[in-house]
């Protein structure tokens, strides 16, 4: 037996498994539904294995009918299940959205409290895979614009897990959006049981001098970016919200304050997307601390193209952010 | 656990005959709580519009005694006949039609809202087809749950339009789902003729995924229900999904204030339906014609639905509304 | 023969109709589909009297398939036609997302500029109708992420019929959003010919304390609450973009340079809804002329409840506008 | 105007024989050039994934051989067959392929969105089922423009999952569209059967609809050429939409990167369809059969395909990549 404090280095690939697994076997009123699900183990092989002990009862593949998945995990929702419905791209909430938005998210609060749908939605994220306009898209902006709605993007082993169970424990509809680009970044994962509560930010390194707040695949990049700011003497502190909604606005504002200075990354596109969210709060409530305007890097706003040199300019890296950085710095 | 008919027909002591004048409580219920809805909107009482179900309350009565309490069904816009054939108090639902605090929703969801969940009714919808899914999904539930329940998707001829109920049919089909969806084919879409936007023949399509699929007459309770009990025992046994064809008929608008029809439909169409092929009058010929009951017995059971329904809108009236504060709680479980 | 400069008083609905009849008259490739569009001129009767003039192959009804009607005008759009399509109520934007962002928006792009898709995708927004939570949304954040759209919200009768006869003639994929509350509202057109370039923000009210941003619906609200601070002897400039995307970004900044005060109102969900970009471009850009906070107000971040008294706090009014305005000239 | 193959035909002077062996060089050619993609892909030379068409060219050639310039069609992720015979360069889609300034898309829609407007192919679409309201969209726009084009729809076995089929097969039925929906049934969805997630009939479901069906040995380019002819002749002149089931395999992965393919089928199956139902090699074979060609005819076309297509590779290899600049052009018209 493994002592719960006993700690290994997993991929964010094996940390999603995990979870998967543990809540499987805790809770038989789990079940995951998604095209390609089964033996396959989804096209990105993320879920590779769970067939085989939980059978194709609980791990169901699906047609290539995204509408209607997810239209079913409502109403398995709403009469005793906690079903996962995967949804292999990002680009799919396409499909998704009515059931998503007018069903899922409204049914709790419609009902007058009745009905309930412990539902989570599971689906990726991310560009630069050479996938092009349809298959690179990162859409938690739409989602994190409905009430009733939670939005979870991990961005660490330990994260993606204990999020996960959390997500999946929730008695509300839940999206929980991988990186396809990350599933090999490792990190610390301790043996026992544990969960990540859902509406906590994590500041991921300390420091003074400016603010970075980034989401899912753009906490490496603020990561990366703060190692370059720290060779130019400039200090980085980088704060990772974990969920969109519900959103742990205090923590954010509260680094804003302390540093006077804050870039938003976040890979969706720029416009109307998740950075104005957080940028306006830290700008509306951290008005009178601030030395220079919050600044916001997202994905350029054009359709992903397929062609590299092209694709590789639409998303923040971490030297543009901390270009960003050094000019905020210079400011005031 | 027995069905809504059994039960009464046990209760009612009366055996079949009355479950057959149980039914006509039912439907008389819905009929006259759809006139007092009419009402309640012209005389601006009631906020908002509603779709009545008057002229098709065959339908709603004779699937619903056809199923258990614990088994599930889903509604749509027009789903008041569906939701107390199901089960649910008449007062309750006024008040929730009139935004009150009491009704099943706190006044939350309103008309196209409705859920009853104690009753199996997993809530009215105002998507067209918006509740297939869900039905599929409560049915794939029960299976996976082992219970015997039966879930009831309620959706009106505007649905075969949408793609997400090929979708599903697809999945309860190849997964032998204990699901019926029940096709209520009111001849239109709004304010278009079903024949103007559907091609083919409606009862090729459950068909086409392998789901066998039977047609009634809307207008003959005691057809729908034989209909319906054998379908929900199909499903109950385990043989699967099935499809019921319901041909019926809208005596009223589209909505409370679809009031000038003549560009979309006749006069004499509405008549027709209006009185020969009205519901509830067939059935209560019928009835007295089989001497199971007379003139008097009828308006007997008519004048306790109007007692009900009156006592109901009163209760309803004089409810509070909700706390302003409410309109923050619920958003999340 | 009218002259060109002779003008009318016409509500937003007629102003809409004039737009669609000169626009099906001009050009023979226009062409509406919806539901109920033809003989009952949509539930809301804007386009009545249209299939008499221009016929059931012009106006045409259409089947309840939202997502295969937006497709259907994708593809007539990439061949010759001009298609306006028909979305009855803006909740149901839920159904044709993949068709409008996934198809229409992006097919340009991807072509490398081969296919063009003029395409109107014509809805509605708006709460306070007692019509419930899956009837009473306002989208417009949503579809004013995706790169490859332009998202028009007209607020008065000429904005409406200029801006819909750009829309019709433009070579985009274009969203148009009336308010559902507003058709009957009255304000000048003229008789003769004319457009409202697409981009262009419009000075509805000029003033010197504080700047009101308004959209669509909102734009009424914040010139009734300009009236009530004008009482307070506060001077409120009124804003109104027109349209989101192109968003003409200067106009707003340099009323709130200007006046050093900004507050932005529309009728969507505030969080990660359309306030958050606009404030964000405001703080942003305008950051070393503010004097305080720019404010947001949106839409409760609830499903629109249907009870009256609920609902009527869901949506933002002249006095919780003023009030913020008021507290904002307060401060600093 | 004349269709491919007439022109063809006409052409090579040899009427019918050369249509045939026209359209054994067109199978060859798609055949070499996805082996050329699939080395591009292992030699790293290529971004991404792509989706090879092998073992399933007679579709495509059979079904674009019965149409004109003019007429259009829509496409899938798996879409460079669709592209080459509907009439593109070799040259340009290897360069769209690599991201090149030169192809298709000037590199910006890559394997699974090249387009070809000036030969009516509206794009390949990696949303599966996405291009099936475009398809009748066209059609649509045809018939209202008042010319005879047809438009046909090509998509996998994998989209009969999707909603929007059904509701753009029911308009095209309504309104008598010109376009004929090809459903290339290669067994799988990806990684699962078709029979796992396909409940009742292919054929009924557009029959479900009022639209004709016909099925086809998707390897026997003649039997889909034959069928083509007749359902495009049949939209052409006024009759309405088709749906043409051609029933064939890939023989290759899902995509390029799917190399390890025994959890999901057998060797068996792969070496049946790569052999004995090889549409080239059953194509050949029945030339030389007929005496229409021998081998060296074969060898020649065979040779003269091959050189076309390193002609063209090299040219996209030697091709630069667009300026950085161009990734904000073409965002709008
Ligand atoms: C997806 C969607 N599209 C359009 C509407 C607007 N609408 C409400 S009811 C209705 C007609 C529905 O017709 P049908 O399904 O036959 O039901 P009926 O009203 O006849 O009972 C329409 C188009 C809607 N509510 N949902
Ligand atoms: C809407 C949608 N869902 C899922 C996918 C992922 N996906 C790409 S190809 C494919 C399988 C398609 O199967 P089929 O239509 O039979 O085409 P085939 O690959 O066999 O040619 C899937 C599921 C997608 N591209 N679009
Ligand atoms: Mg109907
Ligand atoms: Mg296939």
């Amino acid at each position: 037996m493994s002592s719960p404090s006993a700690v290994r280095e997993l991929t964010i690939a094996q940390a999603v498994y995990e979870g998967f697994a543990e809540e499987l076997r805790r809770d038989e009123r789990v079940f995951v539904i998604g095209e390609d699900v089964a033996e396959a183990g989804t096209p990105f092989k993320v879920l590779s294995g769970l067939v085989e002990e939980f059978g194709p009862q609980r791990i169901v593949d699906s047609p290539i009918s995204e509408a209607g998945i997810a239209g079913l995990g409502v109403g398995a929702a709403m009469t005793g299940l906690r079903p996962v419905v995967d949804i292999m791209f990002g680009d799919f909430l396409t499909l998704v959205m009515d059931q998503l938005a007018n069903q899922a998210a409204k049914s709790h609060y419609m009902s007058g409290g009745k009905l309930t749908v412990p539902l989570v939605l599971r689906t990726t994220l991310g560009a630069t895979r050479r996938s092009a306009a349809q298959h690179s898209q990162s859409l938690q902006a739409w989602v994190a614009h409905v009430p009733g709605l939670k939005v979870v993007l991990p961005s660490t082993p330990y994260d993606a897990k204990g999020l996960l169970k959390s997500a999946i424990r929730d008695d509300n509809p839940v999206v929980f959006i991988e990186d396809k680009m990350d599933w090999r970044v490792t990190g610390p994962v301790p043996e026992g049981e544990y969960t990540v509560p859902l509406g906590v930010a994590d500041v991921k390194r300390i420091g003074e001098d400016v603010t970075l707040v980034g989401t899912s695949s753009m906490v490496r990049v603020c990561l990366e970016a703060a190692e370059l700011l720290a060779a130019d003497g400039i200090s980085a502190e980088v704060v990772d919200p974990r969920t969109l909604a519900p959103l742990d606005e205090d923590t954010l504002v509260r680094s804003a304050e302390k540093t006077g200075r804050a870039i938003v990354v976040d890979e969706g596109h720029r416009s109307y997307g998740v950075t104005a969210e957080l940028a306006s709060v830290i700008a509306e409530r951290a008005f009178y601390h601030l030395d220079a305007p919050v600044r916001r890097l997202g994905a350029l706003d054009v359709p992903v193209p397929f062609s590299p040199p092209l694709e590789d300019q639409t998303v923040p890296t971490a030297e543009r952010v901390a270009e960003a950085a050094r000019e905020l710095c210079r400011r005031s | 656990m027995s069905t809504a008919a059994e039960r009464r027909a046990a209760e009612s002591g009366a055996g079949e005959a009355g479950a057959w004048l149980d039914m006509y409580r039912a439907m008389t219920t819905i009929r006259l709580f759809e006139e007092h809805v009419n009402d309640l909107y012209r005389g601006a009482k009631m906020p908002g519009l509603a779709h009545l179900y008057i002229g098709e309350e065959a339908v709603a009565v004779g699937v619903c005694s056809a199923l258990r309490r614990d088994d599930y069904i889903t509604s749509t816009h027009r789903g008041h006949g569906h939701c107390l054939a199901k089960g649910a108090d008449v007062a309750r639902m006024f008040a929730e039609l009139l935004g009150k605090e009491a009704g099943y929703c706190k006044g939350k969801g309103g008309s196209m809202h409705i859920a009853d969940h104690a009753n199996g009714n997993l809530g009215a919808n105002a998507i067209v087809g918006g509740s297939t899914g869900i039905a599929t999904g409560a049915a794939f539930s029960a299976k996976q749950r082992g219970t015997d329940q039966v879930a009831v998707c309620f959706f009106g001829d505007g649905a075969l339009g949408q793609g997400i109920l090929y979708e599903v049919m697809n999945m309860a089909s190849l997964w032998s789902l204990p699901v019926v969806y029940v096709c209520e084919n009111n001849l239109y879409n709004e304010y278009t003729h079903y024949l103007e936007v559907t091609a083919g023949a409606i009862l090729d399509r459950p068909r086409a995924f392998g789901i066998h699929a039977v047609e009634v007459d809307g207008q003959d309770v005691r057809a729908v229900h034989a209909a319906a009990e054998e379908l929900v025992a199909r499903a109950r046994r385990g043989d699967g999904p099935s499809f019921l064809l319901c041909n019926t008929y809208r005596q009223h608008g589209h909505h409370v204030g679809d009031v000038d029809r003549a560009y979309y439909r006749s006069k004499a169409e509405e008549q027709e339906w209006q009185g020969a092929r009205d519901p509830i009058a067939l059935l209560g010929g019928w009835l007295v014609d089989q001497g199971v009951a007379d003139a008097e017995t009828l308006a007997a059971l008519e004048t306790a639905a109007r007692d009900e329904i009156e006592r109901g809108l009163e209760f309803a009236l004089a409810a509070p509304f909700p706390e302003p504060g409410e309109v923050t709680d619920d958003v999340f479980a």
